[in-house]
């Protein structure tokens, strides 16, 4: 059929409208739910990933094929749902307490989405109250924590270890990000993983997700 | 009364050189910058540590410790005299009894070393705009406002001879802007927002410096948080760098509203933006480039210096290199830069180093090509021709995409196809903007609903202009 | 047939410019050292750690990340070529397999740069001189000297593009020489004992690099051990300056040996010497100063560039900055300084730079008053102009104290009493000396004896000279 | 008396022939061996110290002066010790295994011999256990440690640790230095002191010593 090759297409080229219809006509005419999502809409990220890569591609055209991706995607869910699919993984993402950088913790959220997972985003600045609640209300597989400033590095560690206290570091798995952090500095503080940007931070949570299922 | 600057204080682009300003500043201990020698300006901060009651002792150490190291440097090598930055880390503007703390040592060592080997030196501190931590934001009141306020009049208190700051507003807007590389937002955010807030704020800073006696000097805000972040994401390849360059230029539109509202410079270290803003205003600058590698890197090393007042590094850590501290090592790094720049200076030469310095990146990187000194200029000019502050920022947005076309179509500058898709992007999208910001509202009011307080901008008089 | 240089490589002081050297170098990835462009030379070193067999891995990794960022950055910034400096650390030299392991490795980066980038490169490597670990130092024989022979070897055959080593001849009694002030043990250990080590030595590496195929460079010695721990110690105000501005001369004569036996440049960085050796032998230099703030503080930073081929930052440790790691940083830096000379070269301005550059430093430190292109030039031609390695090394020291002199007694350099002191007691000292080596002789024999071993130098035919 | 205050400026002039004739002619007419160094030469010594902290000095004056001193202390020592007086303390040092750097500890040593001290010094890449035979045979009190190589400074740890293991920490003072060492790392090893420079490892050792005696 020639709908999710267009899909494929429109995803590519971030086109949220033509995504959007192109889902809808092709549900209407009774596609497989977890079939457009697979065989189309993750390879068109998975292209597009391939080329921001490649530095033939821009965070604006990513970004806007992240936003057509969501909107099929959420357009599609239901259907998924009900065929007992699940995401990626489900992630709960913020910038640690005191650090209002958010532009890089925004790419990996977009990225991650992009990549199928389903992304909590608490935004900038979040306490480590606030990831607990998070992962407790969204039952979170990861939770991803940025940081950009060195001052705000030790609250990194304060999340973790809050979230062990909350009993929750178990049921999780924690990866860091962020330009001071570095890999050294994630295996100190004991983080799962780390990654320098946020194409390797989808993979990572790739990663993170299989070391989950696997133990 | 219109307080919009009409006319450039600088006639022509052979008179923008280093060390020179028409409108010298004095400040600090017998400074007088901009008044034929460049200065080094040294930036330190904590290395990765955490701010708290616990270890504020230990923070006051680092501090006493890279004031110490710097100055004994500077003294060594005979800098004619130092500009000391400050930058506060948040938590010190979230208690501004910790920042003033700092900046009253800081001084005292300026002080001490002025005393007792007769070294020139000035104290610039930046509170942390930390205006920014509400969505939307609110900039005009609120807890984060009456600190930030309690900050710059306490460290005025303590001793500061120079405040700046990284100001924020409009950014909310822009950082959507730049990451959807969406034209409109980005002129919303530097053209109608940002200049906004930067006069009612530096109405505030202006006036705080003068409640306290004047000896303080309010210095110069930096497009920090949007011509940066564009400039940094256009060297991670995420945005494309015409995008980088045309956004700078537009920036210059926004920082000059400080000066509009009493900054008087030196401008702010990391406002690239800096030559467009002397070329308009007469006001000495600093600048920052290669020997500011430590904090970022950048396409504009050398270019970056071709019409400094101040040479900065920046930012750098208190870490131990394998010479001493890393402040300590770029304080002598800055001092030779300067020293060099001084001899041609001394010898009647300070156009020819600054052309070499302009020759070294112009062609380079789209960045470099929109401040050599006719360029700066020219958009300059653009600036002054032009109306209100989303005029200027379109006429500076024009400027910049015009020189780089020329430049594109003469080739001298060579872009990747990438590159040119988005020039051309870029001035379709100019040219696609409203004449007047009014016909931008309503559609900027609906897209970014809740993303920025139309209150922090003066709404319901968000229509009286600035 | 003697080996000794009796005329200057270049015929006037004003030939003695950056970039270009009468005898070039090719070597590496289609790289031409001295013919018109001056190159950054990076160097870089791990973080504090331990080297062991369990920390390898994160050794080798640390130079994968080094040469990665490195060379990303070069790439970036359009140079138009690089060198890179593997110093072995001293596990390294003593576990040769080591350092060939990183050689080869950085080689592959380098290759993969030039293949993809078409960035050109060379790859420095210097094994550690690990032969003074004995009291007294043995020189040609035992393990020390037969692994540092091996590590050579095995680093040639690893890819390495130049090799040089810091040799450490004649040091043991040198550095007794500097803590005393003592000039006549100074003299003995710079003019008698280091070059009839270096003659030996650089006859081996040389040697090395022929019978490998002449692929390896032999780069060139310095005299890190003598006349910058002179450096240092002055720095750090406990040697007088006006003694490491002799000793800094007097060790060119030692330094110059290497290229007698062998040695075709670029020189080694940290030889300050370097355009004395530049005069004397027409080979390409490396030097390092602001820039090299990282590694050494010195009062050469601007004057060390004025004749250099390659401009080195030193030693910088792989540490996290700001903006991301050092020797990236450093590498940005490195190639913006280089740009600023290519320019002024490309403009055919090359001296009006380098003098400005001289103008810089020159009189703020006898150290750097001795290495202006006329002062350098003035002791090259003493050095060629004397007998023996002895007379060479007195020549030199004459001819330095003599420009100091004339320095102080035109007023251009101003010295404080304790240093005007001291320049009285070299100059008288120097006189006192013995018109040749061998008045010497018995003295220093009984002096040092046991602090020196005199077969390490060729004894019992130590009269024949090197 | 004219000859100590004679004493006291052949050493200042780092003129050990003098000071060696002084002294032996001042004992010869009976003079009181403890008077002479604490009445004249550790004054001496202190004036030199004083000029090198000002800059007055350089360390070939320095090492001329400590030398002198030495010299008259040696002649002093039979004396000194049948009346029972002590050196201000005994300490060893060295450079650690590995690192060959030994001009900084070189004058850290003459400079502590000039302070009083009986300095025992090892030469450079010395392992832990010459160090710990050291402190055995000597009855030290203070161990001093340098180290100028990053790649070094482990063995620093590495040799107090040895000293622990061989029972002897809690005998002894450790002091550390060198370029690369810092105040805070001393501390994160367990040494018991740290300076920047020769002069102040003086003021150290006396430090440590008084810190030994009162605990
Ligand atoms: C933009 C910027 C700002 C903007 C922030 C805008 C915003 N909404 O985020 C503004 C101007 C507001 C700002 C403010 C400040 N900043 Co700022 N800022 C920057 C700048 C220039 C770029 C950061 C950025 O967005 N980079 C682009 C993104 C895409 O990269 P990124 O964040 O690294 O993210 C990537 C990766 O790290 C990774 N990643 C990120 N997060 C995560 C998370 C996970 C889980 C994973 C796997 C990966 C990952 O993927 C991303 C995409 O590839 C940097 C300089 C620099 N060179 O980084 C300084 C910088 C971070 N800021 C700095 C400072 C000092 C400040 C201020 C304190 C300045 C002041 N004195 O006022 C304030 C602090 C405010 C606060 N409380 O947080 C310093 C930090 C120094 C230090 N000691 O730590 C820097 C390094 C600048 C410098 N060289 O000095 N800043
Ligand atoms: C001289 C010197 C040498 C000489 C050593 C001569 C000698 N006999 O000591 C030579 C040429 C042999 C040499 C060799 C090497 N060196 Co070296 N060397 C230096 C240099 C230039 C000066 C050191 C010095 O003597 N300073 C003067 C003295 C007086 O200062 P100090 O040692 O710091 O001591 C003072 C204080 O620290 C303190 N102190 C010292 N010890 C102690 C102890 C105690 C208990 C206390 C309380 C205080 C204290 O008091 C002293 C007086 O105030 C430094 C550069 C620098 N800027 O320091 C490099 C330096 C130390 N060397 C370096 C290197 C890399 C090497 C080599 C590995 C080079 C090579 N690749 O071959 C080899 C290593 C050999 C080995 N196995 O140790 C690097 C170290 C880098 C790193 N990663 O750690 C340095 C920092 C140079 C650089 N910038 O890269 N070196
Ligand atoms: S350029 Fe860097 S340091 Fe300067 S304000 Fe921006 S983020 Fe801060
Ligand atoms: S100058 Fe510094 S880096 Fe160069 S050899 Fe000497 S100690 Fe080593
Ligand atoms: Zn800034
Ligand atoms: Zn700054
Ligand atoms: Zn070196």
């Amino acid at each position: 059929m020639s709908e999710p090759s267009r899909l494929y297409q429109a995803i590519l080229e971030g086109n949220a409208k033509d995504a959007l219809a192109i889902t809808q006509q092709a549900l209407a005419e009774g596609a497989n739910a977890l079939e457009l999502v697979n065989g189309h809409m993750i390879p068109a990220m998975d292209e597009v990933g391939r080329r921001f890569e490649n530095e033939d591609y821009f965070v604006p055209e990513l970004l806007l094929s992240a936003r057509a991706m969501k909107a099929a995607l959420d357009l599609i869910r239901p259907q998924l749902a009900s065929s007992g699919a699940q995401p990626a993984g489900r992630v709960v993402i913020g910038t640690v307490k005191g650090d209002l950088h958010d532009i890089g913790k925004n790419l990996v959220a977009s990225m991650l989405e992009g990549g199928g997972f389903e992304v909590h985003d608490l935004g900038a600045d979040v306490p480590p109250e606030k990831f607990i609640e998070a992962v407790r209300t969204t039952g979170a597989d990861i939770v991803a924590l940025s940081a950009l400033l060195t001052v705000t590095m030790p609250a990194m560690r304060t999340t973790i270890e809050a979230l062990s206290q909350a009993g929750l570091r178990d049921r999780i798995k924690v990866m860091v990000g962020g330009a001071p952090v570095t890999d050294q500095y994630a295996r100190e503080i004991g983080a799962d993983g780390y990654s320098e940007n946020a194409s390797a931070a989808v993979a990572l949570a790739r990663r993170l997700m299989a070391a989950r299922t696997a133990a | 009364m219109s307080t919009y600057t009409c006319e450039l204080a600088v006639s022509n682009p052979d008179e923008l050189v280093f060390g020179s300003a028409p409108k010298p500043v004095r400040c600090g201990f017998d400074m007088e910058i901009g008044a034929g020698t460049v200065f080094p300006e040294v930036n330190f901060t904590l290395p990765a540590m955490e701010i708290s009651d616990a270890t504020w002792g230990e923070v006051v150490g680092h501090y006493e410790e890279m004031a110490r190291n710097v100055l004994k440097r500077a003294v060594s090598l005979q800098a004619p005299g130092i500009v000391l930055e400050f930058e506060l880390l948040p938590p010190m503007t979230e208690r501004p009894e910790w920042g003033a703390e700092i900046t009253a040592l800081l001084r005292r060592h300026l002080a001490a070393a002025y005393e007792k080997s007769g070294l020139k030196s000035a104290l610039r501190v930046t509170p942390t705009d930390i205006r920014d931590q509400g969505k939307p934001p609110l900039l005009r009141t609120g807890e984060a406002w009456e600190k930030l306020k309690r900050s710059f009049e306490l460290c005025i208190a303590a001793g500061a001879d120079i405040v700046s700051i990284e100001s924020v507003g409009g950014k909310e807007v822009h950082d959507l802007g730049l990451m959807y590389g969406d034209l409109r937002s980005i002129v919303f955010a530097l053209g109608c927002l940002a200049p906004r807030d930067m006069a009612w704020l530096w109405d505030h800073i202006s006036a705080m410096c003068a409640e306290a006696g004047g000896r303080t000097v309010p210095g110069g805000d930096t497009a920090c948080g949007f011509a940066n972040t564009a400039m940094q994401l256009a060297h991670q390849k995420m945005l494309p760098e015409v995008l980088a360059a045309v956004v700078r230029a537009m920036s210059a539109a926004r920082s000059l509203v400080a000066f509009e509202h009493g900054a008087v410079g030196p401008s702010k270290d990391c406002a690239y933006e800096g030559p467009i803003l002397k070329a308009i205003t007469g006001c000495p600058i600093s600048m920052e480039g290669k020997s500011a590698a430590c904090a970022h890197f950048s396409p504009l090393g050398n270019i970056a210096a071709a019409m400094c007042d101040l040479w900065s590094n920046e930012s750098v850590q208190n870490v131990r290199l394998l010479s001493g501290n890393a402040p300590e090592a770029y304080a002598e790094l800055l001092s030779y830069d300067c020293r060099l720049m001084n001899v041609a200076a001394r010898n009647g030469q300070s156009k020819l180093l600054r052309d070499w310095l302009t020759e070294s990146d112009e062609w380079l990187s789209p960045q470099a090509a929109i401040l050599s000194a006719p360029a700066a200029w020219e958009i300059a000019e653009a600036i002054v021709n032009a109306g209100d502050g989303y005029q200027r920022c379109l006429a500076a947005g024009h400027a910049a995409a015009g020189i780089l076309r020329r430049a594109v179509d003469e080739g001298r500058l060579r872009l990747p196809a990438k590159e040119l898709l988005w020039l051309e992007r870029i001035e379709a999208g100019l040219r696609e903007m409203p004449s007047a910001e009014t016909g931008l509202w309503d559609e900027m009011l609906e897209k970014h609903a809740g993303v920025f307080e139309p209150s922090s901008y003066g709404w319901p008089h968000f229509d009286l202009g600035h």
